[in-house]
């Protein structure tokens, strides 16, 4: 087999396990807590320098997979250790990489009772998360999703808040349940594709348009409670609310992404048939996220709760992006993923900030917060209004591009209104956002100071400031210089799009569906 | 000469005597036992009757496995009795019903 | 006509004892009921050609494991006419399922499969047939894995009855063979200086 | 061609004055704060000026300098178009900054947001000029985003008080309905286009209108130019405080008074405006848009002024006077006089600056007290202030030879000659009713501070005083503008050059010559230099003056008779038509409470008590309670579940023969 892979160094794997490695050293070697975070983060910060070259090296040119590596694993059902990565996959392994790094410094002084496990389970999660994004055998992109659950669920429920074991339940029932289901259509897709679990080649393989049609259902399920979509989004602030600082970072940074990974990586490849066939369905679930979801983040009165659904809302846009099949909405919402990525985190980190001194996260606990610490009022008022979609921050890059590929996508795709209403109602965003992150901002930073546990607040340390060092940065910088980032999806998406948009069924079946489309068009 | 349906009737009413027998007598374990002996026993003449008019020695062989296996479930089964009794002073059947957790 | 007779009066007298052990009030009649059921059905063994289980029957089940039910039943001191209160309240459902599991086997017997048509009576065997010699031919050969897992039941519903059954009081005394066996003679007597 | 260095350090220092007092103000001491934002500003007006006595020699420039965004089709880049304009705004912007950098000086001193605030406002003046600077439009959207963003930071600078923040907030969010707006239209633009760029789009324009591209909305149909032309101003509205999103610009004056003059009358809000008139080549094509343009412009211009007359703060008198000549600009630009419009933009900058600088003043001598009700007799005390607050006050209500005039009296002629139907009749009406109102609110706000009895507190009566120098200069500085600008833009730049390519604009304004209000101004015949003497807008001004005096010159008991005479109308015009009450009722409180109807009966009621645990989690509790029920522990119950299922088996098999 030939194997594109310019750095002929097993950099994938390395990157997945080394991670692991690291755990397992540090579970069996060191005792002492600051040792214990010491060494994890020396780990963290060696894969994120590990990761880099996949970026440095990257291959703009090329819609082909990189890096790639191939294993043969449980031969008897052609299950095989396939890795590589293109210009979808690459940035979110970059990010993980960086958050991870993050997220550890972060939890340095929060988390107090069981560092070691804390620390095991966050290199844990890094490995199985590098994993999903690297992985191009459908089994094996099963076994890092789900494993992933387990960190995850240990995170939330050992070092989690108050009604932890409800939130990790029902996040672990919701993901799980829907991973179920993408199991099935895994298996169903390698019946009919003639026993392969290879990606690339169930990429290639015609599955006629009903085969798509509950394969695509499938994978949705699992991909929406994921990333999530309304309504199957319920999960999210309850295992937000209670997740420590870290966890919600990696919750929303990267968790979230898995599912519209997903959908890039499998349904719109997969099934274009029937990705084209559920536009009108996705463009309304990902619209209900952009104002239903906004409406009830405005009201709500827990800061965590309330960044997780804004989370969602702006997931919605990514969603939206991603059913459009033009060049600009799709990078739009990979790009949005990113921004999202490094802009929630922060914001989550800005509540962690708040919550190590009160130990509360109730917007009316706080007021006036800016009196004793202005430096951490301007790093959260940056945040905010890159959530809020301004110019100069990366999240604006993101909507932009999502509602100008929206605004383009002429193809109707049965849709009953042309798709500029839609960039129209989804860009009811612009002042939503601002309602409700705004209206939070206000609450918390501004005002007078009257509360006397307020009073008592010191700014931010070095360490704090240190880890939003490099968001804020990022942020600014992805913003103002978007290009690089762009410059690595521009072929893989473009490959991409010419995947999603070409039809999979024979020439008849085109015609009756064209017909049938028309129909709808004229009506 | 008396034809295998003849055999297979008899076992039928031994069967069906046996089945209303566990629900007349369902309190009392030990007649319970005695019915599913009966019931065994049907099963048994079935047995023996196939294997003589199929002329097949097998039918025997399972005869006697059934045997065994009954001696064996009635021997345990007399034992848990008297071990329950031992702690409850009971046969009661409705009194058992640690099993529901 | 000798066997027809034989086969009904040993089939009526089976089924009329067997009605008598769900019937009778008292236990033991219905453990002595049971033995006479037996004993009717090994009559019907013989007249099948089958020696060997008839005895076996007899031998071991009459004599082992009904004793068995009848040590325990007159072991414990249970009131069985308080267990025999409520007694007709499945009866109907009972009723029911025997009547119908008896007329379905009634009519799979009767549905001509059976008949000496469809399966033409053999005969008996030649006298110099020996049952028991060719019962143990296929017991230790064909069967032997069955035969040693039989055993191998056995063995353990032994263990497991004495387990359940066993009990050490507290007020009585036990040998203790271990220490009786490693006993030694200086810890039984020493001499007394004087 | 100018010079590109020139040109990027235009907006370049007031930025990096900005970053540096912005990072590093807790370091610096008062006097480096200022020396820094304020020297860099200073140099960027000059540069500025510089630039301008260039393009007056026809020079110009254009270029990109950086790719923002690009993907595929969708080409953002980062750059410059300098022309008559662009530069026009240039100095308008780095002037009025510059002289309210001084002001600040002194205004501010001592407060603790020090640096920052000078950070803010060199920011804001970097934000500005890009707006006015940029080549495409995502440039000018950056720069629109980003004054609105420093507008909400100044607004609520002193974030100690509740009604400031809460001002800041609404002024954000108001200003994000009109930039969703914009969004939209900035995307249509792309869409029909395929460019952002200025000359790419404007040069599309004619052949685009010619092709008629519609959009359709289920039945409705509308044309695609009208409806790029329509977002685009729905921006200008939200940006510039046009009805209904004006509510948000009378709130802004919680913000400290240099920003007031600064953002929220010279520069920002007249963004809207220069939005408008830079795509002119757009708005020209569509009759529609044009309406609208006037009719929201002379709504508001006429309704603000109504407001403004029985208003008692004196900042909030003149941002409602604000709003009104915001919508005599909209009105000069949707009948087609750009020129115009832009001409009294400049005006107004100087004036309305030049009043708030000056009402800043006043607040500042009065110990931060705003309401005219509280001041009186303050000529006395403050004598600077009193002439150059009375030299605004002449400009803005339209007297000669005052800049006001010049403007207002040609938007006034451009709106008559123009056969418009009902729309141009409606502002036409507006506009002149205007004047007499403009003048009579601006003049009861001047009397009551400065004439009628001294009702200041006795408190404070001693600390009466002339504010310092470094206030007074950037007025007097203003005060030339705000008394010369008009002359000078028609004598000396030929602004109303009937022929707008041959007058001061050139080419960077475009009107149909169907349209074009000062053709046929010019033909009905060149104007005397008197001839205002015969015009009804400027009686009008002077009856306005002429009430305002009679009634608040000296203290009579005239207001407050009128005030009972109409108390429905006063109450309505106190209460400002009550659009706040309006928008809490039909928009607030709606969805909030929408907003908690679908969290609570949506998502917790609903999906989660409904679904998940009613439906889903309930029906496998009540499933499996009943499965569990069946197992009872008594074993001839299982004895039984044996002998059925036999049976069952038996009855299946018989039955299926």
């Amino acid at each position: 087999m030939d194997l594109n892979n310019v750095l002929g160094f097993p950099i994938l794997t390395w990157s997945i396990f080394l991670p692991t490695l690291g755990a397992i050293l540090i579970w069996l070697f060191v005792s002492n807590e600051k040792a214990v975070r010491w060494s994890a983060l020396a780990v963290s910060v060696a894969t994120f320098l590990l990761t880099i070259p996949l970026w440095l090296s990257f291959d703009n040119s090329t819609a082909h997979m990189q890096f790639e590596e191939f294993h043969p694993w449980i031969e008897a059902f052609n299950v095989n250790y396939r890795l590589g990565v293109d210009g979808i996959s690459m940035p979110f392994i970059l990010l993980t990489s960086l958050l991870t790094v993050i997220c550890i410094v972060s939890a340095w002084d929060c988390i107090k009772t069981r560092v070691k496990e804390y620390m095991i389970a966050f290199l844990i999660l890094e490995t199985t998360l590098i994993g999903v994004f690297a992985s191009l055998d459908a089994i094996l992109f099963y076994f890092f999703w789900e494993a992933m659950l387990i960190p995850m669920y240990l995170i939330i429920g050992i070092w989690g808040g108050k009604n932890r074991v409800y939130a990790t339940i029902k996040f672990f029932l919701y993901t799980l349940a829907g991973s179920v289901l993408m199991l099935v259509a895994v298996l169903a897709m390698y019946f009919k594709a003639g026993q392969t679990f290879d990606i690339q080649a169930l990429m290639a393989y015609p599955f006629d348009f009903d085969w798509q049609f509950w394969v695509w259902i499938g994978f949705f399920v699992a991909f929406a409670v994921k990333v999530p979509m309304w309504p199957v989004h319920t999960w999210l602030p309850d295992a937000h609310t209670e997740a420590p600082t870290a966890g919600s970072v990696i919750l929303a940074g990267i968790l979230l992404k898995m599912g519209a990974y997903g959908f890039l990586r499998f349904s719109l490849p997969i099934c274009p048939d029937a990705s084209q066939y559920f536009v009108p369905f996705i463009v309304v679930l990902s619209l209900i996220a952009v104002v239903y979801i906004s409406l009830v983040a405005m009201m709500q009165t827990d800061m965590k709760r309330l960044i997780a659904y804004s989370s969602i809302a702006h997931m919605g846009f990514v969603t939206l992006g991603t059913f459009m099949f033009t060049q600009q909405a799709v990078e739009g919402a990979i790009y949005g993923m990113i921004s999202h990525g490094f802009v929630a985190a922060a914001l989550f980190l800005c509540v962690g900030v708040l919550y190590d001194r009160m130990h509360t996260r109730e917007i009316g606990a706080y007021g006036g917060v800016v009196n004793v610490m202005p430096i951490f009022a301007a790093v959260m008022m940056l945040f905010c209004m890159a959530n809020v979609a301004l110019p100069g921050a990366s999240a604006f890059v993101a909507e932009i591009m999502v509602l100008a590929g929206t605004f383009s996508a002429d193809q109707l795709y049965g849709m009953v209104i042309s798709s500029k209403w839609v960039a129209v109602m989804a860009a009811t965003s612009v002042v939503l956002s601002a309602c409700y992150t705004l209206w939070m901002y206000k609450r918390v930073i501004f005002g007078d100071l009257v509360k006397d546990e307020v009073k008592a607040m010191p700014d931010m340390n070095m360490r704090e400031l240190g880890f939003f060092m490099p968001l804020i940065v990022l942020v600014i910088w992805l913003g103002i210089y978007p290009v690089p980032v762009l410059d690595v999806m521009h072929t893989s998406v473009a490959n991409l799009i010419v995947q999603a948009t070409a039809s999979k069924l024979p020439a008849a079946d085109l015609l009756a569906q064209a017909e049938m489309l028309q129909h709808a068009v004229t009506h | 000469m008396v034809p295998l349906s003849y055999y297979l009737a008899v076992a039928a009413c031994l069967f069906a005597v046996g089945v209303i027998g566990l629900f007349l007598n369902r309190k009392n374990v030990i007649v319970i036992l005695m019915c599913i002996e009966l019931i065994l026993l049907a099963v048994n003449v079935n047995l023996a009757a196939f294997s003589h008019f199929l002329q097949d020695l097998g039918g025997q062989i399972f005869v006697f496995f059934v045997l065994t296996v009954a001696a064996s479930e009635v021997a345990v089964g007399l034992a848990i009795l008297v071990a329950y009794y031992r702690n409850r002073r009971s046969i009661n059947v409705d009194d058992i019903n640690t099993l529901q957790g | 006509m000798l066997e027809l007779g034989f086969f009904y009066l040993f089939a009526g007298l089976a089924v009329v004892s067997a009605l008598g052990v769900v019937l009778s009030r008292n236990t033991i009649h219905a453990v002595m009921f049971l033995i006479f059921c037996f004993f009717n059905a090994a009559g019907l063994f013989f007249l099948l050609d089958a020696e060997f289980i008839g005895i076996i029957l007899i031998l071991i089940y009459v004599g082992a494991v009904m004793v068995l039910f009848m040590f325990v039943v007159m072991m414990l001191e249970v009131n069985f006419a308080k267990l025999r209160e409520g007694m007709l309240q499945y009866l109907p459902l009972g009723g029911i399922i025997a009547l119908v599991l008896f007329i379905e086997i009634i009519a799979a017997a009767g549905s001509g499969v059976f008949s000496p048509e469809g399966i033409p009576d053999p005969g008996h065997a030649a006298q110099q047939v020996n049952n028991t010699v060719e019962i143990g031919k296929m017991l230790y050969t064909k069967y032997l894995l069955g035969f040693e897992i039989a055993a191998l039941i056995l063995l353990v519903a032994l263990v497991g009855a004495i387990v359940l059954t066993l009990r050490t009081r507290k007020d009585a005394k036990y040998q203790n063979i271990s220490r009786q066996v490693n006993v030694r003679p200086e810890d039984r007597m020493y001499k007394v200086k004087m | 061609m100018l010079n590109t260095t020139e040109l990027l350090a235009i907006p370049a220092l007031p930025l990096i004055a900005s970053l540096i007092v912005g990072l590093f103000g807790w370091a610096l001491k008062e006097k480096l704060s200022h020396t820094i934002t304020t020297g860099s500003v200073i140099l960027s007006a000059v540069l500025s000026v510089h630039v301008f006595t260039q393009v007056l020699g026809g020079a110009s420039f254009y270029g990109n300098f950086w790719t923002w965004m690009l993907s595929d089709t969708f080409v953002v880049p980062v750059g410059m178009m300098i022309d008559q304009l662009t530069a026009i705004m240039m100095i308008t912007v780095t002037v009025v900054s510059a002289c309210v950098h001084i002001y600040t000086i002194g205004y501010m001193h001592g407060d603790p947001g020090y640096s920052r605030f000078f950070s803010y406002i060199s920011g804001f003046t970097f934000s500005m000029l890009v707006l006015v600077m940029g080549n495409n439009f995502f440039t000018l959207f950056f720069g629109w985003e980003a004054v609105g963003l420093v507008s909400y930071l100044l607004i609520g600078f002193w974030f100690n008080r509740e009604s400031a923040n809460f001002a800041a907030l609404k002024a954000f969010i108001v200003n994000r309905v009109g930039d969703f707006g914009f969004l939209v239209g900035i995307l249509a633009i792309w869409y029909y286009f395929g460019s952002f760029d200025y000359r790419e789009v404007f040069a599309a324009v004619p052949a685009f209108v010619a092709q008629g591209d519609t959009l359709h909305l289920f039945s409705w149909e509308m044309s695609a130019i009208t409806f790029i032309c329509l977002s685009l101003f729905i921006g200008a509205m939200g940006k510039s405080g046009q009805v209904p999103l004006h509510v948000w610009l009378p709130d802004s004056m919680e913000g400290p008074t240099p920003i007031s003059a600064l953002i929220h009358a010279a520069t920002m809000v007249t963004a809207g405006v220069f939005m408008v008139a830079r795509c002119s080549p757009m708005f020209e094509y569509s009759e529609t848009a044009l309406a609208a343009v006037i009719l929201v412009g002379a709504v508001t211009a006429w309704m603000c002024a109504t407001i403004g007359l029985v208003q008692n703060d004196i900042k909030r008198v003149i941002a409602y006077s604000t709003c009104s000549q915001l919508g005599y600009m909209f009105v000069a630009c949707g009948v087609s006089a750009y020129s115009v419009g832009i001409f009294h933009l400049m005006t107004h900058a100087y004036f309305k600056a030049l009043l708030f600088l000056a009402a800043g003043s006043v607040i500042h001598a009065v110990m931060a007290e705003q309401d005219i009700r509280k001041m009186g007799q303050l000529r006395k005390y403050m004598p600077i202030t009193y002439i150059t607050m009375l030299i605004a006050a002449l400009a803005l209500s339209g007297v000669p030879p005052f800049a006001g005039f010049w403007s207002k009296d040609l938007i006034i002629e451009s709106v008559g000659v123009r056969e418009l139907g009902w729309i141009g009749d409606f502002a036409y009406f507006a506009v002149l009713s205007g004047v007499f109102m403009t003048a009579f609110y601006t003049f009861r706000m001047f009397f009551l501070t400065f004439h009628n009895s001294n009702r200041v507190p006795e408190k404070t009566r001693s600390h009466l005083h002339e504010s310092p120098k470094v206030i007074t200069i950037p007025l007097m500085i203003l005060a030339v503008g705000a008394f010369a600008s008009g002359a000078w833009g028609v004598l000396g730049l030929d602004i109303a050059n009937p022929e707008i390519v041959n007058g001061y604009f050139g080419t960077s304004l475009f009107v149909l010559d169907v349209h074009n209000p000062l053709l046929a101004i010019a033909e009905e015949g060149h104007h005397a230099w008197y001839h205002f003497v015969f015009s009804a807008p400027f009686w009008l001004a002077i009856g306005g003056i002429g009430l305002a005096f009679a009634m608040y010159f000296r203290e009579t008991d005239m207001p407050g008779k009128l005030a009972t005479a109409a108390k429905p109308v006063y109450t309505f015009l106190l209460n400002k038509w009550y659009w706040d009450e309006l928008y809490e009722r039909i928009l607030m409180r709606p969805a909030q409470c929408l907003g908690n109807i679908l969290w609570q009966k949506g998502d917790l009621g609903m999906i989660d008590k409904g679904i998940i645990h009613g439906g889903v989690v309930g029906g496998v509790l009540a499933g499996m309670t009943r499965m569990r029920d069946a197992q009872t522990g008594y074993v001839y119950h299982y004895a039984f579940a044996m002998v059925i299922g036999v049976f069952g088996a038996l009855t299946y098999l018989v039955l299926k023969g």
